[in-house]
């Protein structure tokens, strides 16, 4: 069950995960892409962090709903709206219940669907949070199937976002998108939110 | 990486302060944002607003003022501004006859200028949007997948000279979509750029090699090559927009030689002269040229080569329009 | 080195074929010279003639037009021009009233402007020339001896608006030698510029060094040091310069930030943004500013600051006035 | 005494001296200059000779003036002038007399110092013009005499001409001003033109 205690302890580790990772996400994205997605996601997630402790939520439905606002407002780029979409999703799925983890996930998953059109498999973030879902619905999400969804990604041949550009050449390198998305869940695992 | 700066996380802000001193006359910046607006509207008129990414300079906050655009909406370097920006210069840009956001085809531009159109009907704004993808480099892609680049100052051009003249939001959408298809780009470069942030160049290339088709963020091109004489790059050039544009003998055009950020117009000319005699055994009738860096890649040296068909006859009496921006055209 | 060209020792041929393809609407150039004359000419007024050596495009062709120079010739890459095609440029200005050659200081460029002026005068032809002599680099080194660089193009502006105005030859020579006495410039170097027909670069810089002083055809400056933030690089400058010019507060003074070639327009916006600052410290009205690569060094990297005091209010006006050259102003 | 054969031979040896040496000269030239003094010469010579092996003079006086009018259109930069107001110079003195070799050398000196205001020591062609026609009036012209006096210049700090931008850095360097004019006395003593 998702509170606003452990959901903001969650999107800080997140946070602090970005932060600590940043330059080896943007020499993934310098890789297949514009090199910009460790400091756009630096930039957007210091900002979340900075919101998220220094708000009194009253619902984890509106803390979701201030950490997409901000990340859609500093991010940029594709993984501005991507992330900022699936949390505006997560928002309005936790307005109905905190209960549902996975419902919540799935919600995000499909905020993010619908503003990128990627489906599984096209070596984007879509990838993880998919994989993800998979696991919370089976109760098997662990630090090693995360970093297996994570990998995966290395071996796919990118058809959507700015790596498609490379067509065979994208494999062979993780997805940057896909690589943050695991510390998204590395984050999840980490607070205790999932039993 | 060897640039005049201060610090990498504070380039956007630093040139914009730079850029609105300079242009005060002209522009003005919306406070704490990347947007730059024109000082002089035209009230009634329809407005157009583009961004991106900043490192293109001087696109495209370079292109605003009478005759061309409302307003840009300028991100950090090589990356799409976000919406609630963009829809900050719609909102400023507005003059009550709506708004048409020119967007170059990248993943996150498109996105980031969606969610924004979204806020801004909201709003109860008219808001339309344009995809500029008029780079070729990738052929066997589709095309709706093509990446927009130098041809998008033609866009502005004529479009802000046909907003100027009272078109209306439909009417613009429409010149715009279909300066598109009649519009093609491709680029070469010799040595790539460097993003402030990322403090080393995009990727590597060998002192004897160059690239032909990347795009304006390092994106890959199509074919690495030994470094020829201007007259093959010419060839090469010509010839991949002459299989895509398909155009016939004593057809009408505009040429657009744009330099990269650092390659000087000596180059540019040079290279200018060769397409000039390749365009001329094409029997081409060239009604509006230009050199220049006008959509640049930050420090990237080469060039980029833009044909446009004069499909409309109007076009090119917007291209040679007037206009009051701080960037010349 | 790697240049989109053809031969080297055609660089100067094709380069001035493609500029004066893309400019045929404003100039022409004389058969087999490098001698570039504008089309529409003032009859009867003073004709101003520049040129030197090529390498610093657009100067000084792209400043030939309406408002600003009558003709310019362009010499070899770094190389002053000959004094037969000078003649040329010289006779073909004219229009009765007299020829100012505008000529920056360096011993070659002198004896082949004064070579000409010498043959001029033969065939009856009223020639005077000013020198520009901004460049304060070298301290130590007398006054006679500095070069000229990028404040040439602010002599070039306000003269060409004062002969378009009626000023007569020897009131031109006088305010050209006025404006040269209020103006300083100082550049900084980050990377050295290849000459096509030398093909390696004209000096070594550390990846962390940058050099102050540094002229406009790679001539030594006066320091080097560590690569330092544009603010410091602005500091340097802004310094030197008022220790030059001996500013007071409340002066009223005109701006140039010049681009050497191959550094973006970001890099120099960001450079103004530090220069304005300090400018502000120093309580100066700066009445008219300029950002942009106007007299370059083929493809050197770095930029340079010149002030001009605005000894005389007509200046202002003039600097202001509309011109229609191929290069913006 | 001159000859339009003897000075033919002894220009177009010059010009091939220069044409052979391009590279060499632009090199010292970068040293301590911009890097096109080579090129110049390379230029200007080679418009000479072409001019004349295809031109009959009638006397010694018209060849230096073709050769000054070719050389003062072609090469551009410093040694255009000063060479061409040399050899204007030496058509003058020419028409006087052809007897007198050191009283052309002498006026070619005067053409270029009248032009280029240096004196001599300031390390710059002067310095080997000078010195050859020092070696001239005593009969003393030899390839170790010239390559003397071009050596020479390496010990001086220039104080005219691009390299005296370079202030005391300039000491070590050969001026290539001089070099080239090596190149003109050492053609002159293959020529035969004197005994
Ligand atoms: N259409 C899409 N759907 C889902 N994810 C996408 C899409 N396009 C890009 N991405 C993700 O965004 C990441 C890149 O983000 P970032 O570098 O910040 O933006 P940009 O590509 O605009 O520079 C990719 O690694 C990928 O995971
Ligand atoms: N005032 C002068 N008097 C005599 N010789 C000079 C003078 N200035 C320069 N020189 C000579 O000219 C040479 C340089 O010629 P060049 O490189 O062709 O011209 P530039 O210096 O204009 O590039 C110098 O090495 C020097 O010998
Ligand atoms: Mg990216
Ligand atoms: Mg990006
Ligand atoms: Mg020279
Ligand atoms: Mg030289």
């Amino acid at each position: 069950m998702l509170t606003v205690e452990n959901t903001t302890t969650w999107l800080v580790t997140f946070t602090d995960k970005i932060t600590q990772q940043t330059a080896y996400l943007s020499e993934l994205d310098q890789a297949i892409g514009d090199g910009d997605h460790g400091s756009n996601m630096a930039r957007g997630t210091t900002a979340m962090k900075a919101k998220l402790e220094n708000t009194a939520f009253t619902s984890v439905s509106e803390l979701f709903k201030v950490a997409a606002m901000t990340l859609i407002s500093t991010v940029g780029g594709a993984s501005g709206p991507l992330y900022g979409s699936a949390f505006l999703a997560m928002s309005k799925q936790a307005e109905a219940s905190t209960e549902d983890v996975p419902a919540i996930i799935k919600a995000g998953l499909e905020g993010i669907q619908k503003r990128g059109k990627a489906e599984r498999g096209e070596k984007t973030m879509v990838d993880v949070w998919a994989a993800a879902l998979d696991a919370l619905d089976t109760n098997t999400l662990t630090h090693h199937t995360i970093e297996e969804a994570v990998h995966e990604t290395k071996h796919i041949q990118a058809t959507k976002g700015r790596a498609a550009y490379l067509a065979d050449r994208s494999v062979g390198h993780l997805d940057p998108g896909a690589v943050s998305t695991g510390y998204l869940f590395e984050a999840m695992l980490e607070g205790d939110i999932i039993q | 990486m060897k640039k005049i700066m201060n610090q990498p996380k504070d380039v956007l802000n630093d040139m914009l302060e730079g850029f609105c001193y300079t242009h005060e006359d002209l522009v003005s910046r919306i406070n704490d944002t990347g947007v730059i607006c024109r000082k002089f509207v035209d009230q009634g008129k329809v407005a157009l607003v583009s961004g991106g990414g900043s490192g293109h300079e001087p696109s495209h906050a370079g292109y605003v003022g009478q005759g061309m655009l409302s307003a840009a909406v300028c991100g950090e370097v090589f990356t799409s501004p976000t919406p609630d920006q963009i829809l900050e210069a719609i909102k400023q840009a507005d003059q009550g006859a709506g708004v048409l956001l020119i967007v170059k085809n990248y993943t996150g531009d498109i996105m980031n200028f969606e969610m924004a159109q979204e806020l801004a009907e909201m709003e109860g704004i008219s808001v339309e949007h344009i995809v500029v993808n008029d780079d070729i480099s990738l052929e066997p892609r589709q095309k709706s997948d093509r990446r927009g680049v130098a041809g998008t100052v033609f866009v502005h051009k004529i479009l802000g000279a046909a907003a100027e003249n009272g078109a209306t939001l439909s009417q613009l959408k429409n010149m715009g979509n279909d300066i598109v298809t009649h519009m093609a780009t491709l680029g070469v470069s010799l040595l790539p750029a460097t993003v402030p942030e990322v403090g080393k160049p995009g990727f590597d290339l060998a002192e004897d090699e160059l690239e032909f088709g990347i795009g304006i963020h390092g994106e890959p091109g199509y074919r690495r090559e030994q470094l020829k004489p201007s007259k093959g790059i010419a060839q090469e050039l010509v010839s991949q927009l002459k299989s895509e544009l398909q155009w016939e003998k004593g057809e009408h055009i505009a040429v657009l030689v744009n330099g990269l950020g650092a390659t000087p117009l000596m180059e540019q000319f040079i290279f200018m002269n060769d397409v000039q005699s390749m365009l001329q055994e094409e029997a081409l009738v060239v009604d509006y040229k230009k050199v220049g860096n006008y959509m640049t890649a930050i420090d990237m040296a080469g060039v980029s080569l833009t044909i446009l068909r004069l499909a409309d006859a109007d076009w090119k009496t917007y291209l040679q329009h007037p206009v009051q921006t701080p960037a010349p055209f």
